[in-house]
């Protein structure tokens, strides 16, 4: 019936051009107006004010004796902060180019002249495990969800995890003080 | 639903999905095809518009409730957080509550639409009693959730309109005890009025499902209040409906956003800015504005019971109008008589909120001095608030059924085009 | 005919309105009839001169009111906030912001030291909240003659009145009339409801030495405080007059096209 | 819908009813009058029994959410204010945890059932493809109300399952965040997963209302595969399918019941009753058993992109199968071959669950040393869901299609009621 | 259809007695099973242990001086502890047989020989506002709500409120010790 | 046929699931096979020495491990609900019950001095939860060499092997064997996972004399506070498996008269 209705109550004068801008107009300021109107209700879902603020951490490293590893929290995830002996440094420079899922250098992986100083996101990368110190083969890390085994670099030598320990973005404030994120 | 499809798919598509699940026939013959009296005007817009305050109300409450975090210890703090600290909140918390407001500005129109056109009348009882039945779970819906910001005014609307309950001699106690959980309006009262906050629109949709299929089976009504009788007498609803609607969405939407944006405080009260504390009682309680009409009848009973009988009552004769009027014209456009009573009707209805906004014992005209009047003062709120609530339940009880039996309606116009057709005539 | 009769109700109802209006006060006087330069539909926090009000304003709160009155919704961030008493467009980013930085530094907030689990004190950094000066409501009320000062918060929109209410309460002191008696640690406030107010007066001219040099009399520091309070109560208010208009204007366009097409699609139908 | 309606309103009341709201023939025509195959088995029972448990879901969840209390800090504690002060607390959640559980086995049951007897299969696409909708969004629905309770493998799990969606390279961290409302899953995750969970029940209750709708279009599949040629092959829905389907809901509910009163842990995870700890990893992340085959699918392959695209792979076959069997016969019952790859496949996913449940490099058979086979020892769990990957897909893509084709079925009777015949002469 | 097709299908040779029952028993015991299964829904709203626990509460009357009202949190509702004055009880005395809308006498709403201690429920019998103590011309309380005023004995006086202040249960452990609840 | 098939599977994965299960154990030793009377669809904690062993288990709980383990979701009060150590029909209110009181009142709970807002201690009330014996983690961790001891209101629940796990971790310390160093505070208990535990031996024989004169050998303490643990963990089972059995009876009934019904409607029809 629709179409004979429309048929029987068609416009009769009518100018096609003008009429059809107006209804593409009016079409079109309705989907933007609805796209417009989506991104808040989208957006409400990304991190709140209060979760950005505690985005970066500055953190005191004359609290992590060498050898030793200090968990804190950042983002509300583990970071490793590692103050690493020069042996545990060695043993990585040896591996540098070893064959590796991920293949990366120890120097990348540090600030310039700061090798003792490991900063690093404590989320395994292969589903986000907290992986334990000084376990797995190479003395580095072990994740005991899936067991991907990490060297004292951080870096992914055995196990599902795809990728190295992610290293956060941070900068020295001062000699002992580093400001994540 | 009325009649037979007429829907014909017209790609293969189409033809395969509609003898699987014909979605497409039931929505053009539904919002499509479905003819609508050709003399509708913008009153009859107001039922799209509620659709809308409807969906937004949802859309705005489930994102809420994405931050929300009930508890008296936290739900004021989180909706503050919604309020500072989540992107857009303050925007999105002002639609919502803004937006409950402006759900019974429509509501109410479209009520009182239906009371001057008589659209309650054979064959629409139905529709009007499923719309009674939305109406009354709005009211539900709105009042739980203005508990849960869990401010003073919060706190204490729900102490005195959840007492309400406790008149019932006997089992009143154990009721509101079990109401509330506990001993008063408390921790479990707001859990499970969140609970039911979020439930209750969900219902709602469920009964305007039903309520537009009523509409649907019965046909629409029209400001003539004729049966349409040839296909001269409707249009199609798309485009013809369709656009008239969408033009007075926009219309309705400014007035919104004048709200959301420029007056966000406006319908609010200014003590629901501070936490709840069942220690300190704010010196004047009101429920929302919605609610005032029925809480100045309420008071102006002096029995306890009484009152909140009479305030029962009050909407218990919505339910019951389909059977009060007696009148064999629809509407009151040709009624006289009708119409002025449904003036002064509405007026009384507007009194009565403001009697609900004002405390009893103070005067309506200041300075006016009044005599004692059996317990009150003449000039006194209550008085003024007896006075509509008699004539409240004057027009529904006497003068509706009454006056269907004396009034002699003006002439009845013979088919819905005609007049239309006289209108554009003197027109062009 | 139903539009006549729809706009006679509505007159009626505003006329009453304002009749009922003036019976909805409480007994005390209506607050002052100031104004503030960001108020209404085009003001903004954000405007240089009235940036410069609310750092006014901080000052009194942090220097006056604080001793008293918590503010436990506000973080240090929001000061550095666009529309903020501090807001610096070079620090999108507030808790970079070295003015927010240095006052939250300057507060001493609450922790736990995580090697003995012992509560230890540390200086603020700008993702903390204004510390409260009371440990909770009793000891606030124990030190204040049994009267809880009101949290800041939000307290500029918990008040009929909004910031016209706190300025009067703050200019509101005075010799109470005959007939009244206080008790001791009791003022008479004309501004309050029942006119009997436990808040010793706060201020008085010249009280604070504003940084700007603006002269600090009693209304003005009241005027600024009270711009303070209005903006920590309301913080988005710029940004939400800002997206107003132009949801307005967006509507107003929109409204005409769908008018338009309205009168196209009926041209030609009688109604 | 299928025909047209035989409802014959008997007093007044349902003839005014029936002629403003026609609920009570749509009841009649969908669930008294509507023809049923009367060779209908025990497994046709199943969605009678799924609506139950989404109704059993819906009310518990309703009344958990009145006690619960959204927030890292009191989610945890406000479950167990459940399980220990509130009145019949213990009961209400063991019924909705366990629920769950009960929800999961008798899909599965449908969905075998549907695999089976070809149910799939023209014309029921659409009623197939809206069942896989629905078992989507159970999925999500049931993995968010696990993390509700905020456990430790509450916690875990969300965390693992939601980085699955940060493998897509370049936009995967942005949309992590944005799930989570922060770096990790936290408070914010915790809260809107709350919201969803309340709201997608509902929104199944209405895909299974379109579900029941498409059903009623195209009507029902059987035993047989066989449609319904005369009246001699159906029966009216009431009473004979209703006398089945209530005693089949009893036997399920025993089944339920003794789970939720003998074995209220059998299901759960001792893990869950430590609260949440992002510091601390639990030795062995398992996400629920209904989870457990898609588990292993993911870990089977060792690129984690690839594993994730795998995973959602395997339950896109389930939406493509309609169009991936080329099988003229509709029941297995006639198909030799296929019967066997199906009983095959049916293992395959309990061995897949198994899989799931435990690490991947430890050993099958326990003691046999098996060998390196490229990155693993053979006898361990990674390689076995590794050969129950590769069935699993090559049921689908593979034997499913072939079969069709090469496959001489068993003869296929002519009606259903022949072999019903047949067979009740042998029984009498 | 259904008619005819149970007619159709209508059992050949049945007892009907014996159908009957079993109908009607399974009918029966599914509505027994329904409202079984209900009472735990409804029963859930009801409060809950901990809730319960709050139910009393045990006061030390030694903090409350002469003349002075202490409030007190019972059940999560403000409970008046009142230390009368002579002239207080005097009052409330005299006032016994005066014309009330929920009259009682004052020794009704004390425990014997305890005149001095008034205990109340700090809720107005009108819609549950807390009365200030004090207010009201009878010196005892006032309804800032709606303008109920009590005597010193708690007695409804003035305003809407339709009953006294009521006297919860309660009961003296020791001269200074009162068990509430 | 598909019956036989399901038959099949089902078989299968049953006997799969046999032989996954002990793949699912962790590395260290099985928890030992102990029982108690109350386990079972027909055991119950109310019954008079199920009862006694409670009260028993709650004494070393008080005496030993409360000094380092929490019970935070237990209250004094539900010691005396029904199935409780000190459930006493006499006190169906378990608030009144004057055991329940004494507990309670040994216990100083924090509490805030309304007049001043400092904090108090005051003796506790059944409707208090037990205090726990640390102000937080970090002050537990700081006190036990670095490991947190678990709060005990759930443990039983929150272990494979439920009470069996407690009982045999109490029973489980010998001397570390070759090859396992232990580092000072750490001990070797060969039912944890990986063998080895922060926790010092807690129990010896005759740690705790028992008032009922049962004597107090390591096992017979390990049973009891490893029962007291389990009804702590599940305070409700009682209440559970009676429902039970009623639901069961009367759904098993039920059933069959839906079954009668179901032959009655099918009766003369094939199918
Ligand atoms: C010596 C402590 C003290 C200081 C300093 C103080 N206040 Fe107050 N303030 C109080 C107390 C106590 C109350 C509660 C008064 C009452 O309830 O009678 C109060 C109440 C108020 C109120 C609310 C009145 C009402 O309506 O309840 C306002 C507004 C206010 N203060 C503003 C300020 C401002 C602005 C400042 C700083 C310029 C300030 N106060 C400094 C103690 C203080
Ligand atoms: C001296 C303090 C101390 C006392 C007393 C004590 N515990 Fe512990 N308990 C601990 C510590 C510390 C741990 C954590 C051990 C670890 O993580 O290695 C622990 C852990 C446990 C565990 C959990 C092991 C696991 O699987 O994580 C159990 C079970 C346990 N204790 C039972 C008891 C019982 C029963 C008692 C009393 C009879 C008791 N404890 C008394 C300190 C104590
Ligand atoms: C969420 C709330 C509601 C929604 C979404 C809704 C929706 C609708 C819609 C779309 C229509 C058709 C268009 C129109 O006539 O405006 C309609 C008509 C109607 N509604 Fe509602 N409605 C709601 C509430 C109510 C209430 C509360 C009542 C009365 C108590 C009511 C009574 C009616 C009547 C009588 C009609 C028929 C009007 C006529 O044809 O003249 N509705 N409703
Ligand atoms: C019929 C539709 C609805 C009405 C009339 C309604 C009404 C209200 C009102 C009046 C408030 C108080 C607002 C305030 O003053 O802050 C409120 C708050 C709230 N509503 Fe709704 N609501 C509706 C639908 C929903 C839905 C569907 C949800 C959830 C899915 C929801 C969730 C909430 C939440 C979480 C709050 C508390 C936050 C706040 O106070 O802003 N609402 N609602
Ligand atoms: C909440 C979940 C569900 C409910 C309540 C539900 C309900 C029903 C009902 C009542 C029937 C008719 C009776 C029967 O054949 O058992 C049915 C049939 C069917 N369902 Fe579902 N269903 C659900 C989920 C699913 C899922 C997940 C699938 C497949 C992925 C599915 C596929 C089918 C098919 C193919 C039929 C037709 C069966 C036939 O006639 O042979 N359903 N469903
Ligand atoms: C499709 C239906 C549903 C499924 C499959 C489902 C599944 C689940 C699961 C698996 C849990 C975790 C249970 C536990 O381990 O404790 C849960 C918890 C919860 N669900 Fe649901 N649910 C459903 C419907 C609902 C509905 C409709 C609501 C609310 C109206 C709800 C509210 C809750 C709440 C509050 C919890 C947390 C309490 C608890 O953990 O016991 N659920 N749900
Ligand atoms: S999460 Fe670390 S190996 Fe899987
Ligand atoms: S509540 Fe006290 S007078 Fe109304």
């Amino acid at each position: 019936m629709a179409d004979t209705a429309q048929e029987t109550h068609a416009p009769v004068q009518d100018d096609p051009s003008r009429r059809d801008f107006i209804y593409i107009a009016a079409i079109a300021a309705a989907a933007g107006g609805a796209v417009a109107t989506v991104w808040p209700f989208v957006d409400q879902m990304n991190p709140s004010a209060d979760t950005l603020a505690l985005a970066s951490v500055e953190y005191d490293l004359t609290k992590v004796e060498p050898g030793q590893q200090v968990v804190i929290l950042w983002r509300k995830q583990p970071l490793f902060i590692r103050n690493r002996t020069p042996e545990q440094i060695a043993a990585a420079i040896k591996d540098d180019n070893a064959a590796m899922k991920d293949p990366q250098k120890d120097e990348a992986r540090h600030k310039p002249g700061k090798a003792q100083w490991l900063i690093l996101l404590g989320s395994c990368t292969h589903l986000g495990c907290v992986p334990t110190v000084g376990g797995g083969e190479y003395g580095g890390w072990f994740c005991p969800c899936h067991g991907s085994v990490y060297d004292t670099s951080g870096r992914i030598r055995k196990g599902p995890a795809p990728l190295n320990l992610a290293v956060p973005e941070y900068s020295f404030l001062s000699d002992t003080k580093v400001k994540i994120g | 639903m009325s009649g037979h499809s007429t829907y014909e798919p017209k790609n293969a598509f189409s033809k395969w999905l509609d003898a699987r699940l014909p979605v497409t026939r039931l929505v053009w013959d539904s919002f499509v095809d479905y003819p609508t009296p050709r003399n509708l005007n913008y009153w009859w817009t107001f039922g799209g518009i509620l659709t809308l305050c409807l969906g937004i109300q949802i859309l705005t409450g489930i994102v809420l409730a994405m931050h929300y975090q009930v508890g008296g210890a936290t739900a004021f703090n989180s909706v503050e957080h919604i309020m500072r600290d989540v992107r857009h909140g303050w925007l999105i918390r002002n639609i919502h509550a803004t937006g409950a407001s402006m759900f019974f500005i429509a509501v109410y129109i479209h009520m009182l639409r239906g009371l001057y056109y008589g659209s309650f009348k054979p064959p629409r009882e139905v529709l009007w009693l499923l719309g009674c039945l939305i109406y009354g779970i709005m009211m539900a819906t709105a009042f739980m959730g203005y508990v849960l910001p869990w401010g003073q005014m919060s706190f204490w609307g729900a102490k005195v309109i959840t007492n309400l309950l406790g008149v019932f001699p006997g089992v009143g106690q154990s009721i509101t005890t079990w109401l509330w959980g506990g001993y008063g309006v408390d921790d479990p009262t707001l859990n499970r009025f969140f609970s039911l906050h979020y439930l209750l629109p969900f219902v709602i949709a469920g009964v305007v499902v039903l309520h537009i299929w009523a509409l649907h089976v019965v046909g629409q009504n029209n400001p003539t209040g004729v049966d349409p009788k040839s296909k001269a007498d409707t249009l199609p609803f798309t485009p013809y409906a369709t656009a008239k609607d969408a033009f007075a969405m926009s219309l309705f939407l400014i007035v919104f956003a004048v709200f959301v944006f420029f007056l966000p405080d406006a319908m609010g009260h200014a003590d629901n800015n501070i936490p709840a504390n069942p220690l300190q009682t704010p010196p004047h309680i009101v429920p929302e504005w919605y609610f005032l009409p029925f809480y100045a009848i309420l008071r102006a009973i002096p029995d306890k019971l009484m009152g909140a009988l009479a305030m029962f009552g009050a909407i218990g004769c919505l339910f019951a109008l389909p059977w009060l009027d007696t009148s064999k014209v629809r509407s009151m456009r040709y009624r006289p008589t009708a119409k002025i009573c449904f003036v002064i009707f509405m007026v009384v209805c507007i009194i009565l909120g403001f009697c609900g906004a004002n405390k009893p014992d103070d005067q309506v005209i200041p300075g006016l001095a009044g005599f004692m009047l059996l317990d009150a003062n003449a000039n006194s709120w209550v008085w003024l608030s007896r006075i509509g609530t008699f004539y409240y339940f004057l027009y529904f009880l006497v003068i509706t059924p009454m006056l269907g039996l004396t009034e002699t309606p003006l002439p009845v116009p013979e088919t819905i085009a005609s007049p239309v057709v006289a209108n554009a005539e003197k027109k062009g | 005919m139903l539009r006549k009769i729809t706009l006679l109700a509505a007159t009626l109802g505003l006329l009453l309105g304002a009749a009922a209006a003036p019976a909805l006060a409480n007994t005390a006087e209506e607050p002052a009839n100031v104004h503030w330069d960001f108020e209404g539909p085009f003001g903004r926090y954000g405007k240089a001169e009235n940036q410069a009000q609310l750092q006014r304003g901080y000052k009194v709160y942090r220097e006056v009111c604080s001793s008293c009155h918590s503010m436990k919704l506000v973080s240090f961030r929001n000061l550095g906030d666009p529309g903020g008493p501090f807001w610096n467009p070079k620090y999108k980013n507030p808790n970079d912001n070295p003015v927010v930085k240095a006052i939250a530094a300057d507060y001493q907030v609450d922790d736990i030291d995580t090697d003995t689990g012992d509560t230890t004190k540390r200086p603020g950094i700008p993702a903390d909240r204004f510390p409260s000066p009371f440990a909770n409501d009793y000891a606030a009320k124990a030190s204040n003659g049994g009267a809880n000062p009101p949290d800041m918060s939000l307290l500029a929109r918990a008040r009929e009145g909004q910031g016209r209410y706190i300025f009067s309460i703050l200019m509101g002191y005075e010799n109470p009339p005959a007939g009244v008696t206080l008790n001791p640690g009791q003022h008479y406030n004309k501004y309050m409801a029942g006119g009997v107010i436990a808040m010793p007066p706060p201020l008085k001219a010249g009280q604070v030495t504003y940084d700007d040099g603006t002269p600090s009399s009693l209304e003005q520091e009241a005027m600024d405080v009270s711009a303070f309070l209005m903006w920590a109560a309301d913080p988005h208010a710029d940004d939400r007059k800002n997206t107003g208009i132009a949801v307005l204007i967006y509507l107003l366009l929109f409204s005409g096209l769908l008018y338009l097409a309205y009168r196209q699609v009926w041209k030609n139908e009688s109604h």
